[in-house]
């Protein structure tokens, strides 16, 4: 029990925790945009994939790391804006429209990464970003070291959860996004363009976990592996509402959620099979279902979710 | 208001030509209309007519398929609810426009600003919001949620939202149409102020004495055309009803009738869940209804009229009380119960709730007694006897459908309530719920209802009669109660009441509805 | 049918591999680049399929078998049975497949990584790098191939270092690099200064900590230069030339080739020092070399230990 | 541009909507197989013939359309009433679990009822995994899509945990899968030499019963209203959450028999492979049949044919593999496009008088 008590005061516990969590913050604030404004994304799964595809792919190609983000961002971008055509103008089932986008956005992925490296018989690799110690922050202790010694991505997940929050709630687009996602038709009547505000929102939010995806073969790794998402998607999807679709809530989610993650690794080395992993492994999961069942008669989801707004209809 | 002066103001909205389609359907046909400044000018029309649809074309919701629009001299482009904002013209629409989850402030700021900037000043939203309240008496909490605001408040949202974008040209869709005779003065004394200050309003509405009383000018819808403009001075309302629906209109005739043995019976009735915000309850309700008698129940919506109708159609149960039908006590309630022990349900909304739209109508005619031998044997259903009842319900009723499977969705709502009315009275029932059994429907399908709801009277139905149509509670109602707040106003005989008075109880004043009692 | 024609030039042998993994994978890496190399040297035609699902896996088996192929090189390990089906409904196919159970029938024969030999020296010379005399090991899953490389891993270890701790973990996936780093991460905190590398991603971890690292299976030290220290590895070349020469002369039978993976069939070696010729104490190489020596002569045999090996902090 | 309901779209638009989609589906991928540098039409020519051109080929589609069939009815059936099933992958490795233990003689039952035992406790469990989030729904309003897929993830953890602990094979050499199950519990083969199983006749029995339940049965009834008009349904005194716990039990089942089926048809033992998503792909395959059962045959038969054929193709010319699971996605959104274009017209903003 002291061995635990240490382990979760330690600063390399935090710094492992901030790293494991950094694809969920961003693929949770990403389905959070999507979200808000009353679209699903469950398409999720296969726009992190394509991003740590595309990613890696242009930086293995000879691109830059940032220009490797960009274009993780950018490939992202596009498949949430197929996601977006297909549920927002035609007003698609988001569920099966977005399991479409999965289907597509992986083996996709595959495709392209086995046509350009046929022939491989060990993982390529590139030089990932490396962790960046912020001057003066880094040196405080514990919290400089968990919080300020990170690479970059990391930062710019954090960064990513203030300025969504920001936008969500202190500037007039955000205020439309939320409009759209509460009543689509009462924004309509305000001059908002509700399909233009939905696709963009999905479009950027789609963009924002294609970064997530790439975090894991430009940051957390150097090579791309088929499976490497690892169902990382669908936990966001869960940690979205476990958030109360809330950008600061989002960031605790992933933030305990990757906590249980680090926490379960270095378990097993201490008390070791005691418990299986396993188990450590479902927490996460029955939380959210139980953190579901707590505010489902008073959570302020977004009204208009997954109810599609086709322009000049009766609603 | 009434009196013209000798110069006109001049033309600050000209519509030409309109015409709009929905497939087979055309909801406006080359309309073409002038509104001129200050100045304000009614709608009338039937159900369906058109108004709304003119008035979405107007704001951009729809694109016309021709037809053209100037505001201020300028055209105006089509499909564009921001370019009609941005022209000065603002909607309260039929049903309100606000996301419950969100302030009043948020609510009424969107889309004033430019979408891209770094933040929002609401420090001086509020003031103006505030200011403008103050001005014209539209007082409302800017940080409320809306979800919690009642009614009349929301509505004043509504006209907020207009008044901070410096309308100029307003259109109200059926403003008065969930408000309380009080709350209605109240509104038409705001728009006088904006009147005087140049505002032009259309406002399109079904109660003649307000047009009469509002009005400068009023245009008649008919079918998707525009038959007549009339100064509101120089006409009256006869002349207006025949325009309205072609032909002048004969009221229902409720024959005076000996009650009979109670078929419904609520004693201290009280019911805790439903309804959102503290609304919509029951609160230790007494009623008793007997054979050959309609009770009437007015109230603004959202004042127990729901869980009243639910507790009868059997949807909820009470918490507290006693409730009778036909001679049972009713213990363990449900639809399929009360279906069974002869209760007629006619629902509020028929889309929503009456008729499942993607069903055929031989399948929506046995929704409530498709488990029963009659429809059913070992768990299949009997086709041939379900569309044979359906041809007979179809040739009693005179439902105008191409046949049993048709698919019900696209009947028109004269045609699905006569639908509803088949399946349900054709079995003779001791009690009929009547929830709204006219909202909606044209003046035709209105006497069609209407005509059978009696002739279930007469043939020894209880009716309890939902409306909020004071018009039509006056005309069929043996008795009437109001309903405020949950609780409900001991029933007075219909020629003991007068509108103001149902007025003022609706508004939880009783003392009013009790002194003639 | 693979009798030669009258040609002198023999008929190239037909051969498939079917793998459940990207052909990246290490360990099937190893196989694939032995067949390719076959195929280089004009020995066989080869196709293969990768990324097969456990699923479609009986039935890619059945249409390469149907389809001629005479050799058919794939994992038994999590669909032992059907393979051995389909084994028995083609006798004339010569079906070599990586399982940890026993050869069957006439054309069955089974193969494995058994490369304790090399982990064991890997062991000896980790042992005597360690500095903290902790060290750490990250697998997927506690199943035999794993299993055996890492308890002889730990006894080389603990020859070297009779004191010395071991950190074990798996982290329940074969593919998920990242998490295996952050495992290898969290030993490095508790202390461990050589990280066994079972898995894509913990080497990484080494590097950017500036610890050190034991390859195993493939040789990574070209691509980690400064971390990884020595590799235990694997040759499928001695069982892959073994099958292909059997299924020539028609003498195919089943059996085990489980040997061809030792080091005295050059079936695996420990991998040059290469980097770390010079960093790696003279007395543990003296030590390691004599080992090497003894297990080729057959005076030193590594155990072969399936048992789930345990943390000992 | 917007969209125009059409009033009635024509039978021969339907038909002939998804089979345009299918088309529009292989020419969107032909860029992609052209990409390779081989013939596209040879491609779909192998593609044909490694699917359907064989008796072989013909048996394994059909092996690999069983367990497809299954989830897709259970899709199906769910969908229909407005039930968002998306955990019919859990629900599936619960009825493995359990099908497993009962066909590996865990309970001591007579020989003779142990297929029976296996394939009906694999149903039942599949039905018990469901039941939890559609009480959620109804009686919380906790949105399902969310719990059943939160669900997959924890069973396949709970299997993990089982293959790993309690039900690992001793004779598996420390693998993570369980004991096989006893001979008498495993699905009679339809053909010899290929692993087409009985399963399928029991998915094709499943989908004619399900056919006849929609239309002819109060059942079936009730599950339309539901799924068209809840609160219409309620009104007229149809019990809603009855009949969603009834469609639970019949969804979850059909996907926990789909489990059930793949052990005692093709596996005859549990790993956490068992199933390469055939949950997720069973929702593509309802929206294939849009909700129609003998639709799902046809939609499963369909897919697994692209899977199997693709596979096959991509082992002949050097297309990678993973063409078949990108001609499925595709097809997938293809049809969804054009189910909406059946629905209604697309019309270039007209009379922009200005
Ligand atoms: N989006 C739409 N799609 C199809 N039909 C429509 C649509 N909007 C309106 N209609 C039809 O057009 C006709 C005119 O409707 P509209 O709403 O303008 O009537 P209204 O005069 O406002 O009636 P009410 O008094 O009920 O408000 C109706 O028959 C209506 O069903
Ligand atoms: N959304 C729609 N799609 C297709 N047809 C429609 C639609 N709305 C209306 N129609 C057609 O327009 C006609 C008028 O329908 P509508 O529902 O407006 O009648 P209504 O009498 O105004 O009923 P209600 O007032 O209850 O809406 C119907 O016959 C129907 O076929
Ligand atoms: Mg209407
Ligand atoms: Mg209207």
């Amino acid at each position: 029990m002291a061995d635990i008590a240490d382990l979760l005061v330690s600063a390399t516990f935090w710094a492992a925790t901030l790293r494991i969590a950094t694809p969920y913050i961003l693929g949770t604030l990403g389905e959070l945009v999507c979200e808000r404004a009353g679209v699903l994304n469950l398409g999720i799964e296969g726009i992190m994939t394509l991003g740590a595809m595309a990613g890696w792919m242009a930086v293995h190609q000879g691109a830059d790391l940032w220009t490797g983000v960009l274009i993780a961002a950018l490939a992202g971008a596009v498949l949430g804006s197929l996601h977006a055509v297909l549920t927002v103008p035609l007003g698609l089932s988001q569920h099966v429209t977005g399991i479409g986008v999965t289907l597509l956005g992986t083996s996709l992925s595959y495709y392209v990464y086995r046509m350009v490296l046929p022939q491989v018989t060990t993982p390529p690799t590139i030089e990932p970003f490396q962790p960046f110690a912020i001057p003066v922050l880094s040196d405080i202790p514990v919290i400089g070291p968990a919080l300020f010694s990170q690479t970059p991505l990391t930062y710019v997940a954090l960064a990513a959860v203030a300025v969504v929050a920001w936008v969500l709630y202190r500037t007039p687009i955000g205020l439309a996004v939320r409009m759209v996602g509460e009543n689509p038709a009462a924004a309509e009547a305000q001059g908002i363009n509700v399909t233009a505000v939905r696709m963009g929102a999905v479009i950027c939010g789609s963009a924002l976990m294609a970064v997530g995806g790439a975090f894991l073969t430009l940051s957390a790794f150097n090579a791309f592996f088929f499976n490497m998402i690892n169902g990382r998607g669908w936990i966001c999807i869960a940690l979205v509402v476990f958030a109360s679709w809330r950008p600061g809530k989002a960031l605790l989610g992933a933030v305990l959620f990757a906590a249980f993650d680090a926490l379960q690794l270095r378990l097993q080395q201490i008390v070791g099979p005691a418990l299986p992993y396993q188990v450590f492994l479902m927490l996460p999961y029955l939380l959210s279902i139980l953190a579901l069942v707590l505010m489902s008669r008073r959570a302020a989801y977004p009204r208009a979710l997954m109810i599609p707004f086709r322009k000049g209809e009766r609603h | 208001m009434v009196s013209t002066p000798a110069v006109e103001p001049e033309v600050v909205l000209r519509l030409t030509g309109i015409t709009k389609r929905f497939g087979a359907l055309t909801a406006n046909d080359a309309i073409s209309l002038d509104l001129r400044r200050g100045r304000v000018m009614a709608l009338l029309g039937e159900n369906g007519a058109g108004k709304t649809t003119l008035m979405n074309i107007l704001f951009g919701h729809y694109v016309a398929d021709a037809g053209h629009i100037e505001a201020f001299g300028q055209p105006l482009p089509p499909g564009s609810p921001k370019a009609a904002l941005a022209a000065g013209i603002c909607m309260v629409h039929q049903h309100f426009t606000l996301a419950d989850n969100l302030s009043v402030l948020d609510n009424v700021i969107l889309g004033t600003e430019p979408l891209w900037r770094f933040w929002t000043d609401r420090g001086r939203a509020r003031r103006k919001l505030v200011s403008l309240a103050e001005r014209f008496g539209l007082v409302v909490d800017p940080d409320a949620s809306v979800g919690a605001l009642s009614v009349g408040e929301r509505q004043r949202v509504e006209i907020l939202k207009a008044l901070y974008r410096d309308a100029r040209i307003l259109i109200l869709d059926e403003p008065t149409a969930v408000l309380t005779p009080q709350e209605s003065e109240r509104l038409f004394a705001t728009l006088k102020l904006l009147t005087a200050e140049g505002l032009a309003i259309v406002f399109i509405s079904h109660k003649m004495n307000e047009v009469m009383a509002a009005s400068d000018n009023v245009g008649v819808l008919r079918g998707g055309r525009l038959v007549a403009v009339r100064r509101t001075a120089e006409t009256n309302r006869g002349e207006l009803a025949e325009l309205m629906i072609g032909r002048t209109l004969k009221a229902p005739t409720v024959e005076p009738m000996a009650a009979g043995e109670p078929v419904l019976t609520l004693a201290g009735v009280t019911v805790k869940a439903g309804g959102g915000n503290g609304q919509g309850m029951l609160d230790a309700v007494d009623l008793k209804i007997r054979r050959h008698q309609i009770i009437g129940i007015a109230g603004v919506s959202g004042n127990g009229q729901s869980a009243l109708a639910d507790l009868v159609s059997g949807l909820i149960v009470p918490d507290a009380g006693l409730l009778e039908v036909l001679g049972n006590g009713i213990a363990r309630t449900g639809p399929g119960a009360m279906v069974r022990c002869g209760v007629a349900r006619i629902p509020e909304d028929r889309h929503a709730t009456g008729l499942v739209g993607d069903m055929t109508v031989w399948e929506n005619l046995i929704a409530e007694r498709y488990r029963l031998p009659e429809f059913s044997r070992f768990g299949f259903l009997k086709r041939g006897a379900a569309r044979q009842r359906a041809e007979g319900v179809i040739k009693d009723y005179d439902v105008r459908c191409p046949g049993p499977d048709a698919v019900s969705r696209l009947l028109s709502g004269g045609n699905m309530q006569k639908l509803i009315l088949g399946r349900t009275l054709s079995y003779g029932p001791g009690l009929i719920l009547a929830n709204q059994p006219t909202r909606g429907l044209d003046v035709g399908a209105v006497a069609y209802v209407h005509e059978r709801l009696l002739a279930a009277r007469a043939g020894g139905a209880g009716i309890l009669l939902i409306s909020e149509d004071l018009d039509e509670i006056l005309a069929l109602s043996d008795q009437i109660a109001v309903i405020h707040r949950g609780r409900l106003s001991p029933p007075q005989p219909r020629s003991a009441v007068t509108i103001r008075q149902l007025g003022l109880a609706m508004a939880g004043h009783w003392t009013e509805l009790s002194e003639v009692a | 049918g693979t009798g030669s024609d009258a040609l002198a030039q023999p008929a190239k042998i037909k051969v498939a591999g079917v793998y459940t993994v990207p052909i990246e994978q290490q360990w099937v890496s190893r196989i694939h680049k032995a067949l390719k190399e076959a195929e280089g040297r004009g020995e066989i035609e080869y196709v293969f399929a990768e990324s097969v699902a456990t699923t479609d896996y009986e039935r890619v088996l059945r249409q390469y078998a149907e389809g001629g192929q005479q050799l058919i090189v794939a994992e038994a390990f999590a669909i032992e049975r059907p393979a051995r089906a389909v084994a028995k409904d083609y006798p004339k196919t010569a079906f070599l497949m990586a399982s940890s159970f026993p050869a069957a029938g006439n054309n069955f024969s089974v193969f494995d990584n058994y490369i304790q030999e090399p982990a064991y020296l890997t062991g000896m010379i980790a042992g005597a790098m360690s500095k903290t005399g902790v060290i750490g090991m990250v697998g997927g899953y506690p199943i035999p191939e794993v299993n055996r490389l890492m308890n002889a891993f730990m006894e080389g270890a603990k020859e070297a270092k009779p004191d010395i701790k071991f950190m074990v973990s798996f982290i329940g996936s074969w593919f998920d690099p990242p998490k295996a780093k952050e495992a290898a991460f969290a030993m490095i905190d508790r202390g461990a200064d050589i990280l066994y590398a079972e898995r894509f991603g913990v080497s990484d971890a080494a590097k950017e900590r500036g610890k050190l690292a034991i390859g195993n299976v493939i040789d990574t030290q070209p691509q980690y230069p400064d971390t990884v220290v020595a590799s235990a590895l694997w040759h499928m070349e001695p069982t892959i030339s073994h099958a292909i020469t059997a299924v020539r002369d028609g003498k195919f039978v089943g059996e085990d080739y489980g040997q061809f993976s030792l080091m005295k069939f050059k079936g695996s070696s420990l991998s040059p020092l290469g980097t770390f010729e010079d960093k790696v104490p003279g007395d543990a190489k003296a030590k390691v070399k004599e080992r090497e020596e003894q297990i080729r002569s057959g005076a030193f045999t590594v155990k072969v230990n399936n048992d789930e090996p345990k943390s000992s902090m | 541009m917007w969209f125009e309901p059409r009033p009635l779209p024509s039978a021969a638009l339907r038909v002939l909507a998804p089979i345009a989609a299918v088309i529009a589906a292989l020419a969107l991928c032909a860029a992609l197989i052209a990409w390779t540098g081989t013939s596209v039409a040879q491609a779909y020519v192998l593609l044909f013939q490694g699917s359907l051109g064989s008796r072989f080929a013909l048996a394994e589609t059909l092996t690999r359309a069983t367990p497809l069939m299954l989830t897709g009815l259970a899709a199906a059936v769910a969908f229909r009433a407005k039930l968002w099933n998306i955990g019919a992958e859990g629900q599936l490795y619960a009825g493995a679990l359990i099908a497993v233990m009962l066909g590996g003689g865990m309970v001591d039952l007579p020989v003779w009822a142990l297929l029976p035992a296996a394939l009906i406790g694999g149903a039942l469990a599949g039905s018990a995994l469901l039941i939890g989030p559609t009480v959620l729904k109804t009686g919380f309003g906790v949105d399902e899509v969310v719990t059943t897929l939160l669900l997959n993830f924890v069973t396949l953890l709970f299997v993990s945990m089982m293959l790993e602990g309690a039900l690992k094979d001793p004779m598996g050499m420390g693998w993570p899968q369980s004991a096989p199950v006893l001979p008498e519990a495993e699905l009679p083969r339809l053909i010899e030499r290929s692993r087409l199983h009985a399963g399928l006749i029991i998915a094709l029995l499943a989908a004619v019963a399900l056919w006849i339940m929609n239309t002819r049965t109060t059942w079936g009834y009730e599950i339309k209203a539901v799924g068209a008009n809840q609160a219409a349904a309620a009104f007229a005194g149809i019990p809603v959450n009855w009949v969603m716990l009834k469609v639970a039990i019949l969804s979850g089942g059909l996907a926990g028999l789909a489990g059930a089926s793949e052990i005692a048809g093709t596996r005859g033992y549990l790993t956490l492979d068992l199933s390469p998503g055939f949950g997720y792909s069973g929702i593509v395959v309802a929206m294939l049949a849009q909700l129609h059962p003998l639709g799902v045959v046809v939609a499963s038969i369909f897919v697994a044919a692209i899977f199997v054929g693709a596979d096959a193709m991509s082992r002949t010319v050097a297309v990678p593999n993973y063409i078949a699971e990108v001609l499925v996605a595709v097809s997938l959104l293809c049809v969804l496009v054009s189910a909406f274009l059946v629905r209604f017209r697309v019309r270039r903003t007209a009379a922009r008088t200005s």
